[in-house]
């Protein structure tokens, strides 16, 4: 097995046990959208109009729930110095990592997505719309995700600054993605699944790079 | 195989701290040197310079390897055995399971089982790191280190939380692994069991 | 007064006691599992419902084990706080997941009865709702048990929180039922299980509390097991 | 026995489907866990 594979398959491993990945993210996720409804009312129609776009800040908040740990655990046990002394380069790891945060997280959340949507009564095309803008707009999640875990890796409070740092950098994600469900509940078309598919591919491809620096800075700090 | 690793002039810094000025030393293949100084004086971060994680001040670290001289800290970095403070050791996961992620990282798999055997951990083999005493971490971390299978190792404090047994088998690791024309680079408080020869530079003293 | 119960408490007599009693619960569990099914499937269509109470047969069960598995939970946590015992300890942590399971087929089941019959997945009603978070609840439960790694202390900590949840059902059920009939008006829950519904019901409803003990004892025993090897390889 | 169920098959099958694979997946974990518990037992007691 490569030393990249080595490093996903043990991620993706540690989020199914360590109650850190998966199954919280999930859990905060159902928890948003039983929330909302209770506090807007049971109201079915508005409910649906509001759906897609409460779906999606509630899926990027609970992507970055477990993100701040996403380096920062392998720096306190001092994995992340083996990792680094290791073949794989920084930037290899740091793919491995989102590559790992994603499946254990972005992808689960995207499957729970059609399930949630029953609660805010969405339309057919609308979940088909949601479901599909949360699978290609989530790896932009993790992805600048991991950059903010990069930085905030050595800091104590690292899990509230991460939020504070990253969510601004998220705000084409929701857009685009709100706004194809919201483009298939109206049947109007701008576009949004062409910007958020090249936003999403852009940030998976640059931020291994922005990330490893981040690692090397931390280290050496 | 590496012949020698040269430090020349080097400047330790963390942050805007410089913790060690103009030193220079050598080490050759099947040598072990034992790094001693006060807390704080800066061994922990001299090692972390020489593994390349923490870039020089000033100066340089080299390996000669041949005719090829290898001073970039991140393909430095690929030559080391790190021993560090930390275990780096997941709760959840059993000994072998550890062991094994760490042979696969390092590109080398195959011989898990005998290296617990010759830490001692045989009988943890399956047992969740989270149940583990300081001891037995520490002999994890060592079979970790040998699993590497890295020229020149990088120790920091190799006998802390060790018993008596412990610390006399990290230092027949450490002369084997000298034997066998290795590098050894230890920070301790004790003996490495070795030959030693004393160099003294600021308040941290190197002993080859 | 518990003298009785903790002199099986103690867990070699545990042991002996479920390994004899398993074999034939788990026989009773299949007997009953068989029954329920046959007389459920020869019962007649309901002249409302048509064949959808075939749904209410496994639904209802799961919506009552859900609670039940609950107030379970509290039982073994009040007894893990009192008397610090270890068997409590894994009585509580074993029967979340169990409980979490049957809160959600009690979901699950419960949304397949309501899109034939209220033509939707899902109301914000005031059962569904706080069936809902009493799933949650399950989940909170069972992530602080893996999250906290000395297992004495996570049996603590944890039986701490199944009280709060048991002291906090009732005010939640009681404020979604408030909310729920604030916004809405109309309360939807026909149970009126009569006839010759009523016999698969009741023997459904003992398949499920049969499987409920034999999952829970087995469970335990594994646990328990568990804790003999870790001992046995040398654990710290 | 009758197993016309319609119209409603489309929602009781899936619902007897879940039930029983939820709770068969319960019961097959659990006993998988305690065989390989009492397995690792006993090659352990063993030596």
């Amino acid at each position: 097995m490569t030393p990249f594979l080595a490093l996903l398959t043990r991620d993706l491993r540690l989020s199914v046990r360590e109650g850190g990945g998966a199954v919280l993210a999930l859990g905060f996720f159902a928890l948003v959208a039983t929330l909302v409804p209770l506090g807007v009312g049971p109201d079915l129609n508005l409910l649906a109009k509001m759906g897609g776009g409460i779906l999606w800040v509630g899926a990027a908040l609970a992507a970055l729930l477990s993100l701040d740990r996403l380096f920062q655990a392998d720096y306190e046990d001092g994995s992340l110095d083996l990792i680094a002394l290791s073949p794989l380069s920084l930037e290899g790891a740091a793919f491995a990592k989102i590559a790992a945060h994603w499946l254990s997280t972005g992808l689960p959340l995207t499957l729970l997505s059609p399930i949630l949507s029953v609660f805010f009564g969405l339309s057919g095309s609308a979940v088909i719309a949601l479901t599909m803008s949360l699978a290609i707009g989530t790896p932009a999640v993790s992805a600048v995700g991991a950059i903010g875990a990069s930085l905030t890796l050595s800091l104590r409070r690292g899990g509230l600054i991460l939020p504070l740092i990253v969510l601004p950098l998220l705000v084409p994600a929701v857009m685009f993605g709100a706004g194809m469900v919201l483009e298939a509940q109206t049947g109007l078309t701008n576009g949004a699944v062409g910007f958020l598919a090249a936003f999403s591919l852009a940030a998976s491809l640059l931020s291994p790079f922005v990330a490893a620096q981040g690692v090397r800075l931390n280290l050496a700090g | 195989m590496i012949q020698s690793l040269t430090a020349e002039k080097l400047t330790v810094q963390r942050g805007s701290r410089r913790l060690v000025e103009n030193l220079s030393f050598t080490v050759k293949a099947g040598q072990a040197l034992s790094l001693e100084g006060a807390n704080g004086a800066g061994k922990t971060s001299l090692l972390r310079l020489i593994a390349g994680l923490l870039p020089a001040g000033a100066g340089s670290v080299t390996l000669h390897e041949g005719d090829t001289e290898i001073s970039e800290p991140e393909e430095r970095g690929k030559y080391v055995g790190w021993l560090g403070h930390h275990d780096a050791l997941k709760a959840s996961f059993t000994v072998s399971e550890q062991l094994a992620f760490f042979s696969k990282l390092y590109g080398r798999e195959g011989d898990e089982i005998a290296l617990l055997g010759q830490v001692g951990l045989s009988r943890q083999a399956e047992l969740p790191c989270r149940y583990l005493s300081a001891g037995q971490r520490r002999r994890l971390a060592l079979a970790r280190l040998l699993a590497s299978r890295r020229p020149l190792w990088l120790l920091d404090e190799p006998f802390a939380a060790l018993d008596t047994v412990g610390k006399a088998l990290v230092a027949r690791l450490i002369a084997l692994h000298c034997g066998e024309g290795g590098l050894v680079i230890a920070a301790t408080h004790e003996s490495l069991g070795l030959s030693n020869e004393t160099l003294r530079l600021g308040n941290a003293v190197l002993k080859l | 007064m518990f003298d009785w119960l903790f002199r099986y408490a103690n867990p070699a007599r545990f042991m002996g006691l479920s390994g004899a009693l398993l074999p034939w619960l788990w026989s009773a569990a299949l007997l009953t599992l068989a029954t329920a099914l046959y007389l459920g499937f020869s019962a007649p269509p309901d002249y409302q419902q048509g064949r959808t109470v075939l749904i209410l047969f496994i639904h209802v069960p799961a919506a009552i084990m859900a609670t039940n598995v609950y107030a379970c939970m509290v039982v073994a946590s009040l007894f893990s706080l009192i008397n610090r015992h270890i068997l409590a300890d894994v009585a509580a942590r074993t029967a979340a997941p169990l409980g979490a399971i049957f809160t959600l087929l009690a979901l699950i089941t419960g949304s397949l009865w309501g899109k034939p019959m209220w033509g939707t997945w899902w109301v914000w009603d005031g059962r569904l709702t706080s069936t809902l978070v009493q799933f949650f609840l399950y989940l909170g439960y069972i992530a602080l048990w893996n999250a906290i790694e000395d297992e004495t202390r996570a049996a603590r900590i944890c039986a701490v929180l199944a009280l709060v949840g048991a002291v906090n059902i009732p005010i939640i059920k009681f404020s979604v039922d408030w909310w729920a009939t604030l916004h809405q008006g109309e309360s939807i829950m026909s149970g009126n299980l009569a006839g010759p519904f009523l016999v698969p019901f009741l023997v459904m409803m003992l398949f499920y509390m049969l499987l409920f003990v034999c999952l829970w004892l087995t469970r335990i025993r594994t646990l328990i097991l568990e804790r003999r090897l870790r001992s046995l390889m040398g654990a710290a | 026995m009758n197993f016309d169920l319609s119209p409603y098959g489309a929602f009781i099958w899936p619902a007897y489907a879940v039930s029983a694979l939820l709770l068969g997946g319960l019961t097959l974990w659990a006993m998988a866990r305690w065989r390989a518990v009492k397995a690792k037992l006993a090659t352990l007691e063993k030596t």
